[in-house]
């Protein structure tokens, strides 16, 4: 298993070094760290849905096309759902591979799936007033990139 | 034939309903999306932009034109934003 | 101080957590740890030579630059010298920005400079024979998509 | 002019010193390495290929073309293989 969905917090760093001591080929170890920011100042909390039947088989998938297209020895995704407040961690990826790269350009790749193609949806809750976060056209242009036919980002 | 159908987010919130058991001769995801907004505002509004809805059949993300044949849940949903 | 040189180990799970706590405007924090790996499994240690009057000064330099550059809140750099054995981690970067985008290419941009610009000299000492790390023409290139002239990776 | 040359590395191991405070009237880097040469065998083989070599002059990343004029230290070493 390459992937967690779940409610709870989780310890970022214990889970890096975790994953860290378990990796023995890998010279290159990447992470990325998505974290609640409260821009206006003004976030009661920030609460995410998504679809339980299908939200942990496709962060698996993502995480086996992002190990084989980059040759990663190890990756790992963690994602909340629920409600979560300013500052705290929404969601992990971290990859290893013998070069830095490769380890770099499997994160990047992961979190573009993420972004744009696991079933997560944010809400903001503002003063009361809850707002669905709207999908961005530079998270779809960054998922175009990967594919074949773009000239960019590929090796 | 009877299939499951399941919204989230926003679309779940126009429609009023996460989940519903529904009798359907659709043959394609376009075609049930056609029925619905006939059922009520709620689902008008749901599906009044198409452009902004997402779906997965069966749990896999698919598209419009997909065919229901043998399908047993279909899911509408705006675009994702995880990560 | 965005950088550390430094003969003893480092915890990089507690770093990277501690510079997490410090984040206040970033959404996206991205790790690199690098790790000394034995590839063929004959390494008795690495042993990493450095020029202390300029290590410091260099790694400061590469963390304002990259900072400037992605418009990063924060940039910690910790590089170490001396004996490593197999496993351990040899530096780690760490950047927090607003958009993944900015954290990743900052953490790769600082790698791209520390592999082929600051002052490390890499020794692998196996059975009893050492041998200096060559420099990589790859890294080398690497560097040089970064440059104003390059079509590659600006944004 | 006396200028201190450090030396890292596998230049370090060859020229068989890690540090040296030298007279000299060298211009350049170039002229430097010119006088250096002639002084031994390692000397020599250090300086052999000069396309492995860098040089940082007062702790800067310069090259064979810089002036000497005023510098106190100029240090000698293979490319670096930091990270």
């Amino acid at each position: 298993m390459s992937a967690r969905v779940q409610e709870a917090a989780f310890d970022a760093a214990a889970e890096a070094a975790a994953f860290q001591s378990a990796v023995t080929q890998s010279g290159a170890v990447v992470s990325f760290t998505g974290v609640v920011r409260d821009d206006t100042g003004s976030l009661d909390y920030m609460f995410i849905e998504h679809y339980p039947g299908m939200t942990l088989a496709a962060l698996e998938k993502f995480a086996d096309q992002a190990r084989v297209k980059f040759g990663l020895e190890k990756v790992l995704v963690i994602h909340r759902y629920g409600r979560l407040q300013s500052g705290e961690a929404i969601m992990m990826v971290v990859t290893a591979a013998r070069h830095r790269k490769d380890a770099f350009a499997g994160a990047d790749y992961l979190m573009d799936y993420l972004k744009s193609r696991a079933p997560f949806w944010k809400k903001e809750v503002s003063q009361g007033s809850a707002t669905w976060v709207a999908a961005k056209d530079q998270d779809e242009a960054a998922l175009a990139e990967w594919s074949p036919n773009s000239a960019a980002k590929e090796s | 034939m009877k299939v499951d159908i399941l919204y989230f987010a926003w679309v779940r919130e126009r429609v009023g309903l996460s989940q519903e058991s529904y009798q359907t001769s659709a043959a394609t995801v376009a075609d049930l999306i056609a029925e619905l907004v006939t059922r009520d505002e709620g689902y008008a509004a749901a599906f009044a932009d198409l452009s902004a809805i997402c779906v997965a059949v069966d749990q896999e993300l698919s598209d419009f034109a997909a065919p229901l044949a043998d399908c047993r849940e279909v899911a509408f949903f705006p675009p994702m934003t995880g990560g």
